[in-house]
């Protein structure tokens, strides 16, 4: 089907003028296709003899398609597969666009004024807030109202001063957002519990040895060996890692694991770091320190709150023995892991003083059951044993 | 560098406090209670307290020697020794 | 110039001009100048009075009522080696010949591979003031700035009448020169050796810190005069005239903005797509942060402009409007 | 009159320009020409006979159907395939394509996508030519379609007011796009329009090359003597659509096909032959001479490159010391 203007995408045969076996010559009207604009006679621009028709009259094809099939002349009648019609050219990609020719910015006299934005200067005024006390994000960056909300919110207010209106209705807000789905997960998702107890004893040593190696800056949480081993352990059952989404379950073939943070002055909120089955234990410690110390910063925009495939809550820290998490939706499974605490354990017949933490897995029961769960725990328990392999 | 007094290592333990957990008074920073019933500190914030220090001191702290950082004055004590001895 | 005597002589924007076109006529033969009623009329402002008789019908060129024929005509010429003076007695009849001025003058050089140059001066009068109804007071300036392949000034002062045209002239590219109506007449002082001046960068009429008023053309004079009364206030307000549209010298504009972190437009365009909503835009684009209070625009009412003199002055940019928008911005409601 | 070398090279000129646009139709079909394409196919005669007429000094201004007035001139077919491709080596950089082709080298003004566009451009160039004292004329072709716009009257009375050089060549092919010159001209003598203006016009049948050199070099002259702008009409008829995308609703296939017959090539080939100035062989080798030089031109435009993107504003105006 050639194409015969730019606006042209289809045509529709409307009559072959020519037949299988007939000869036909450069320039020769062979068929009549239906446009937008009406009926136009259709030229072949080679000489030859018909082989095939290969699209029906009355049909609709799209500029390019092969729409008959031509012997050359002389060459045999058997049904040599003829050349195509030539396809379309590629019409060339328009490259990225250029970087427009920087125009040459002035540097107004005094480029050494801090750069705020018109909302943060306004609130800051607002608060009788000195601009210069206040620290933009990023280095060198822009302050923001976030960052007057931040700078307001800590200096304490004299008393009756205003209350930071502002920040308050802020945390309202996300204290409303997280009810709301914890309500969902309750009513929509039937939730099952496991949990085990775990000897860890093997990788809280080799962490301690890991970390006599590594300068002071370059130490390895707790918590990261145990983020792989919750991550690998996926892989075994596929069940737990995934989205429940218009009234089915969609597995997910990458571990985004949602680490459950808590933000300064009370929230909670779970990014996600990616890959997790993936990455090393020190990639692993890097991603964890920038998500919690921007959580913890209050910069964490929901934007970045890129969706995970499921949930690990570290409530240890807190002291606490055993979690037993409520899952975020649209996720299926949420692990929790409590304090690690020294127990007397079975080692061989004998009793022996080890390192123990309980492990516990939430699931929805819509997409796997007991018999999953369980396999998943023996697998983390697994895991945990050969920490070298957690690397 | 002469080695820190008690008075500088207080400053900078307390520095370190505030600038990891802005929303921390340091007046009212009781000396024997343990930091992190006063502070709202994680895991991270904490190892990012002892990097601070280690930086700020020049010294190295082994996480041995977690334990002894419990406190403010537990810490001063225990970071004067490091100085003073280092 | 004949008189001897060193000192500045009084004279008119409208003689600024006709030396400027004497000057260019005599220098270099393939200068003429050409439009209608421009020979022996002398001129529908008479600034071409008398040229008719030094210079003779053949460079001296009247021409019929005929905008698309003789502008085209003036692109030939330019195209095929002249040096052309082509005289649209208003920027309202220029409608007429907008399709000569797009799609060859503006775009040749570029559709052609850089092959050839159109070195055009083309000459309009524009703007309101003089109730000549809705037909005869547009200011098209801004809409001809928006073109890319053609340069624009717009002469406010006596020095610029007389500098601009040979400069303009032998620029490569086709200049579009606008005169406001209402300056033809306007009366000042040129020093005797006063010559040809730049048409790349705006000027600093009067220095202030308190907030910067940008303008070009007919409007120079009112702004200056706003500026006056706002001094009596304590306000000093620094005036820039652009002096060109395109290309726009937004370092100037940005430089003063940087000072005064305050900013009125005075423009006699219509508001919408108007010539000061693209330097509002620029300025928000690269001195965002130097704003202390968000930029004001002093703009044609967007009416067809009436006829009764009441009328067609609230229509226009006013030495009030400009003072009581100046006196807001400062945060001094006036 | 005719001889044989003249007679072969106009034969040539004109199937140059025959398998030219055969070729552009087919690669506009295979998406290799995009945007739009107007085919000279059955005018030939009319820019191989009138070019003929215009010295290397002399300007030329055509339309958006100037494959054939190019090629004529002597702008080389490589470059104008090479500018269809949308390729920098195109005579203008790739950025004109079809209906904006310029070459300074041959004084090639370009094709003018506005109808009437170039009519008062012609009318400067003669208008320098004549306060310059140049012995040149400048040719300006346009269709019938023209004569509707202000441009065209405007100009010429402005010419003959002026007493320019400029030669106004009017293609009349019958049609513009879809509507036949007499429902859109109350008078559809387009002599008679040059003559309201006094400029001395002449009408001649466009299917013959020789009339068509004789009355365009008669007019050439009349205007290089001071005459003032000459008008010549050529009764012409193009073969194919106005351009690809165009079913031809207004006209009837057995009129193409009349007007086939009456064809600028398929008339002169047996003009020639009984006058004993081509014979087979002769035609079949000026036949391989032009299949090779379009070939050549399409290897050269698939050969092309694309403009950088980093170019795109060069040329916009006249580069100049910083």
């Amino acid at each position: 089907m050639p194409t015969l203007g730019a606006d042209m995408e289809a045509g529709t045969l409307v009559e072959w003028l020519v037949k299988p076996g007939d000869e036909v010559k450069r320039g020769q009207v062979v068929a009549v296709v239906e446009t937008q604009k009406g009926a136009i006679e259709i030229e072949i621009w080679e000489n030859g003899t018909v082989d095939r028709l290969v699209v029906e009259p009355g049909t609709k094809v799209p500029v390019g398609e092969v729409l008959a099939l031509l012997r050359a002349p002389g060459e045999a009648a058997a049904a040599a597969p003829a050349a195509a019609a030539p396809r379309v050219a590629p019409v060339p990609k328009a490259q990225a666009a250029p970087p427009m020719p920087r125009s040459a910015t002035p540097s107004p006299a005094a480029a050494a004024r801090a750069k705020v934005s018109p909302a943060a200067r306004q609130l800051a005024a607002e608060l009788g807030l000195d601009l210069e006390a206040v620290q933009p994000a990023e280095q060198g960056g822009v302050i923001s109202r976030a960052d007057v909300e931040r700078a307001a919110a800590a200096r304490k207010v004299a008393p009756g001063a205003p209350a930071a209106p502002a920040a308050a209705d802020w945390r309202v807000q996300m204290r409303g957002a997280i009810a709301a789905a914890m309500a969902r997960s309750k009513r929509d998702i039937p939730h099952y519990y496991l949990a085990t107890d775990i000897d860890v004893t093997a990788v809280t040593d080799w962490l301690a040895a890991e970390n006599l190696k590594r300068g002071v800056a370059q130490r390895l949480l707790p918590v990261v060996p145990l983020m792989k081993a919750v991550a690998l352990a996926l892989r075994e059952t596929p069940g737990l890692n995934g989205v429940w989404a218009d009234g089915a379950f969609r597995p997910s073939a990458a571990v985004h694991l949602g680490m459950a943070i808590a933000m300064r002055g009370g929230g909670l909120v779970a990014p996600a770091i990616h890959d997790a089955d993936r990455k090393s234990l020190d990639t692993l410690m890097a991603d964890l320190r920038d998500v919690t110390m921007r959580v913890r910063g209050g910069r964490l925009r929901s934007s970045e709150m890129s969706d995970p495939t499921i949930t690990l809550t570290n409530l240890g820290e807190q002291g606490v023995e055993c979690v037993l998490g409520v899952i975020y939706p649209p996720q299926v499974a949420i692990v929790g892991l409590g304090r690690i605490t020294e127990r007397a354990w079975p080692v061989q017949g004998t009793v022996a003083i080890r390192r123990i933490l309980t492990a516990t897995l939430s699931a929805d029961h819509r997409v796997s059951d007991g018999h999953t769960g369980g396999l998943y725990l023996a697998a983390l328990g697994r895991l945990l044993q050969e920490p070298e392999a957690l690397r | 560098m002469s080695a820190p007094t008690r008075q500088d290592i207080r400053r900078a333990v307390l520095d370190t406090l505030c600038a990891i957990a802005p929303e921390t008074d340091p007046a009212e920073i009781a000396p024997n209670r343990p930091l992190r019933d006063q502070v709202d500190l994680d895991s991270m914030d904490f190892l990012n307290v002892i990097i601070r220090l280690h930086e700020t001191l020049g010294i190295d702290i082994p996480e041995a020697d977690y334990a002894q950082l419990a406190t403010l004055e537990g810490a001063v004590d225990y970071l004067a020794r490091r100085c003073g001895a280092g | 110039m004949k008189n001897a005597g060193a000192t500045v002589r009084a004279t008119t924007y409208r003689e600024a001009l006709r030396e400027a076109l004497r000057e260019a006529l005599r220098r270099d033969e393939r200068v003429f100048l050409m439009g209608e009623d421009v020979g022996r009329y002398g001129g529908s402002y008479a600034v071409s009075k008398g040229l008719l008789a030094e210079f003779g019908e053949e460079r001296i060129r009247d021409t019929p009522l005929s905008e698309s024929a003789f502008v085209g005509a003036g692109i030939g010429a330019a195209l095929n080696g002249m040096l052309p003076i082509v005289e649209v007695m208003t920027c309202n009849f220029s409608l007429l010949a907008l399709d000569q001025i797009v799609n060859n003058a503006a775009t040749i050089r570029h559709m052609s591979g850089g092959q050839f140059n159109i070195p055009l001066v083309i000459r309009m009068a524009t703007g309101a003031g003089r109730q000549l109804a809705a037909q005869h007071s547009h200011s098209f300036e801004g809409w001809y700035a928006h073109i890319p392949g053609i340069r624009i000034a717009t002469p406010a002062t006596l020095e610029d009448a007389r500098g601009m045209l040979w400069t303009a002239l032998m620029d490569p590219d086709p200049v579009i020169l606008f005169e406001n109506a209402l300056l033809y007449n306007l009366e000042g002082e040129l020093a005797p050796d006063a010559g040809a001046v730049d048409i790349d960068r705006a000027a600093v009429r009067r220095a202030g810190d308190a907030l910067t008023l940008v303008t070009y053309g007919g409007s120079l004079h009112k702004t200056l005069e706003a500026a006056a009364r706002l001094a009596q206030e304590g306000v000093e307000a620094e005036v820039i005239d652009l002096r060109t549209l395109r290309p726009l010298d937004m370092p100037t504009v940005l430089g003063s903005l940087a000072k005064t972190r305050r900013m009125v437009i005075v423009d006699e365009g219509w508001k919408s797509g108007s010539l000061a909503a693209e330097i509002m835009a620029r300025a928000m684009e690269q001195a965002f942060y130097e704003l202390d209070a968000p930029i004001a625009r002093v703009c044609s009412a967007e009416v067809p402009i009436p006829y009764p003199k009441h009328l067609e002055d609230a229509a226009i940019p006013q030495v009030d409007s400009i003072v009581e928008s100046a006196l807001r911005t400062v945060g001094r409601h006036g | 009159m005719l001889d044989r070398a003249l007679a072969r090279d106009l034969l040539k000129e004109m199937l140059r320009i025959r398998r030219f646009e055969e070729k552009c139709a087919e690669l506009y079909s295979a998406g290799k020409i995009r945007g739009f394409l107007h085919l000279y196919i059955g005018e030939e005669a009319v820019a191989v006979g009138a070019m003929r007429a215009f010295t290397p000094e002399d300007a030329i201004l055509a339309t958006y159907r100037e494959h054939g007035h190019a090629l004529a001139r002597g702008v080389s077919a490589g470059s104008i395939m090479a500018e269809m491709y949308g390729k920098r080596e195109g005579c203008s950089r790739g950025r004109g394509g079809s209906m904006h082709l310029f070459d300074a080298k041959t004084r090639f003004y370009g094709g003018s996508a506005i109808v009437g566009g170039g009519l008062p451009l012609a009318v400067g160039f003669a208008l320098a030519d004549k306060l310059m004292r140049r012995p040149r004329v400048t040719a300006c072709f346009f269709g019938e379609g023209a004569v509707a716009e202000g441009e065209f009257h405007e100009s010429l009375n402005l010419a003959e007011l002026w007493k320019v050089p400029a030669l106004f060549l009017c293609e009349n092919n019958l049609y513009a796009m879809g509507t036949a010159l007499e429902r859109s001209e109350a008078d559809t003598d387009l002599c008679e329009k040059a003559r309201s203006y006094k400029v001395p016009a002449r009408s001649v049948d466009g299917m013959d090359v020789v009339a068509v050199m004789e009355a365009t070099a008669q007019a050439a002259a009349a205007a290089r003597a001071g005459g003032g702008p000459q008008f010549v009409e050529y009764r012409t008829y193009r073969f194919r659509p106005h351009s690809m995308f165009d079913a031809e609703l207004y006209r009837s296939k057995d009129e193409v096909e009349r007007w086939k017959q009456l064809g600028p090539i398929v008339t002169f080939i047996p003009r020639l032959k009984e006058a004993g100035l081509l014979d087979d062989a002769a035609l079949e080798r000026i036949e391989s001479e032009v299949a090779r030089e379009v070939a050549e031109a399409v290897s050269y435009a698939e050969a092309g490159t694309w403009e950088p993107v980093e170019d795109l504003a060069r040329d916009v105006y006249t580069e100049r010391a910083a």
